[in-house]
């Protein structure tokens, strides 16, 4: 084979493994290459010519295939910050937390009227956005839930106080349950000190 | 659509053509003329002749081959009188309009020809099949705002409010009931006439309460001066009403003034 | 700079044009290279350096992007599954909209003189060819249409400018009437950059 038909067996075999999904097999390349061409020759030339570039040719299961250079993939990466939403569970219950603070749980229970699983509370609580304050002096001393400061940093809040006030929100009074001693009906309850 | 189709005219299959403009593009170009210097009017007897040839094949017509047939008869009629008068005038803005749109025909043609003599992606050449993804995502981070939390508050709100029954406001009202209690009790310690002022609940906030709370003591001052169990007084309309402890029927003078 | 140190701009002009999925903008490869670094230059070099290779670098959609060379696409096709090419309906509504863009359906079909079926814009679609651009603001608000990137990358196109002007597709067909006073719906309302 001459020289410049040796050229154009590189050129076909690049532009097939550049453009193939997968890694491209012996079987392909020959099926593609003229007859008699060595598919080792080709990729051993293909392999020179690449060395020390940005791309180099690399054998991986099943075939050959183009990656970036092991040293400038780490320059290529770029990191995007695609923020995660909480459920909604979650979100109800931070907003339980945040307006009935020092609250148990099952007082969030009863305001949401559904059970809160602790998988819930744990992704709070991970995410640092609710903390334990104490306990409250009933039968079983249940843990009284409050928010963080990273509650109020989250929400761009100065304070609790910064919270809306209850009464802006519920214009048509739902029926908020009364808890057994008189409620906190002026909001906000006592703003727990972060 | 071939040349042969239409210059046998009659055994032309309307049905290669996208449309009536797409039939007048074939003609116009099936002069073999610098289509500059088209006539109009040769055009107009071609497109009638293939129609009318086409109605004698099959009778059945589209509408939209029929109106365009009627429409360049009347064309016809317009660029065949006389110029200068007003109706050839007519014709002949007519005629630019359909040899506009048949260069706008002809141009799309071009470029969709230009287009697909390109290298297409995919068909003619062929991009990186496995392009590395080099973007890593960072979802550590939390999206919150005030709205979303506002919002889940109500949601649970009105959840939560849905499945409790309804509780009525605890009173804040001092019952007749309440007084009765407080009246039985203070009563003993107090051997002489008190005003009814005095039995109030020391905790009676505002005056509508306050208010009440003189009623319900009144009422429950009736109630147990009916039972004997106390004497009421009022020296006169409006004034201070008086109550003392029943003391024993040996002192009956007073009675007279009782309310 | 040295060259030592424009060699290595190039490895990583040639690594990040060659990872991207979609054509690489002058804006990445400016973020991405040593300030100062002529983005132009590190093209042509990188253009010289793929001359008459089995790939080569292509200016297209607002960028650039490494692709096969088309002289081997007949063999490569042997083994490369394409799909199939739009049908001529399809090829002529999109030169339509590419021309006259933004443009609605009815617009389309009085300049096709022919209704448009829905296949045929779907396949438009489904292509990611074309998309809505907005609504026209007359009765009934028809949607307009315009091209997408898509369009360019497929059809090698660097922008939109780059579609030959109307003029030169009508050599073969000189106007009817002397150009002096346009007809009424005159073309092509210049095309609209992407």
């Amino acid at each position: 084979m001459s020289e410049s038909d040796f050229g154009e067996q590189l050129r076909l075999a690049e532009a097939l493994i550049f453009a193939s999904a997968t890694p491209t097999g012996a079987r392909q390349l020959t099926q593609l290459l003229a007859d008699g061409v060595d598919v080792e020759a080709v990729i051993a030339a293909l392999r020179d010519r690449y060395a020390g570039r940005g791309i180099e040719i690399v054998t991986v299961a099943g075939g050959w295939q183009f990656r970036t250079a092991p040293d400038i993939a780490p320059r290529l990466r770029r990191v995007i910050q695609v923020p995660r939403r909480l459920p909604r569970v979650a979100m109800e219950t931070l907003a339980i937390i945040a307006y009935h603070q020092p609250v148990t749980r099952p007082e969030i229970e009863e305001i949401r009227g559904a059970a809160l699983s602790q998988t819930t509370l744990d992704s709070l609580l991970e995410a640092d956005l609710v903390a334990p304050k104490g306990r409250k002096e009933t039968p079983g001393r249940p843990t009284l839930w409050g928010t963080t400061p990273q509650f109020l940093a989250q929400f761009g809040l100065p304070d609790l106080r910064s919270l809306p006030p209850r009464g802006d929100l519920l214009v048509d009074a739902p029926p908020i349950h009364p808890p057994a001693e008189p409620p906190p009906d002026e909001f906000p309850p006592s703003p727990v000190s972060c | 659509m071939s040349d042969g189709a239409v210059s046998d005219g009659l055994v032309l299959h309307l049905d290669g053509f996208e449309g009536p403009l797409d039939l007048l593009l074939e003609l116009a170009r099936g002069q073999k003329l610098d289509l500059g210097k088209i006539s109009i009017v040769a055009l107009v007897d071609q497109y009638l002749a293939v129609i009318e040839g086409a109605r004698k094949i099959k009778l059945e017509l589209a509408a939209d081959w029929l109106v365009m047939a009627a429409w360049l008869a009347w064309l016809k009629s317009r660029l065949l009188l006389p110029t200068g008068s007003e109706a050839a005038e007519e014709g002949e803005a007519a005629a630019d309009v359909l040899a506009a749109r048949l260069r706008d025909l002809q141009a799309m043609r071009a470029a969709s020809h230009w287009l697909g003599g390109q290298s297409q992606l995919g068909q003619d050449v062929f991009a990186r099949g496995a392009p590395e993804d080099l973007v890593d995502t960072d979802r550590s981070r939390l999206a919150l705002d005030l709205t979303g939390l506002l919002r889940a508050y109500l949601t649970a709100l009105r959840r939560g409010g849905s499945r409790q029954s309804y509780r009525p406001k605890p009173l804040t009202i001092w019952t007749v009931k309440d007084a009765l209690g407080r009246l039985g009790r203070l009563l003993g310690s107090l051997p002489d006439w008190s005003s009814l002022q005095d039995f109030l609940p020391d905790s009676v906030g505002t005056q509508t309460e306050r208010r009440a709370a003189l009623a319900s003591t009144l009422l429950a001052g009736l109630e147990l001066a009916r039972d004997g169990g106390l004497r009421l007084r009022q020296e006169q309309a409006f004034g201070p009403i008086l109550l003392r402890r029943e003391l024993p029927p040996a002192l009956p003078q007073e009675v007279a003034n009782d309310v």
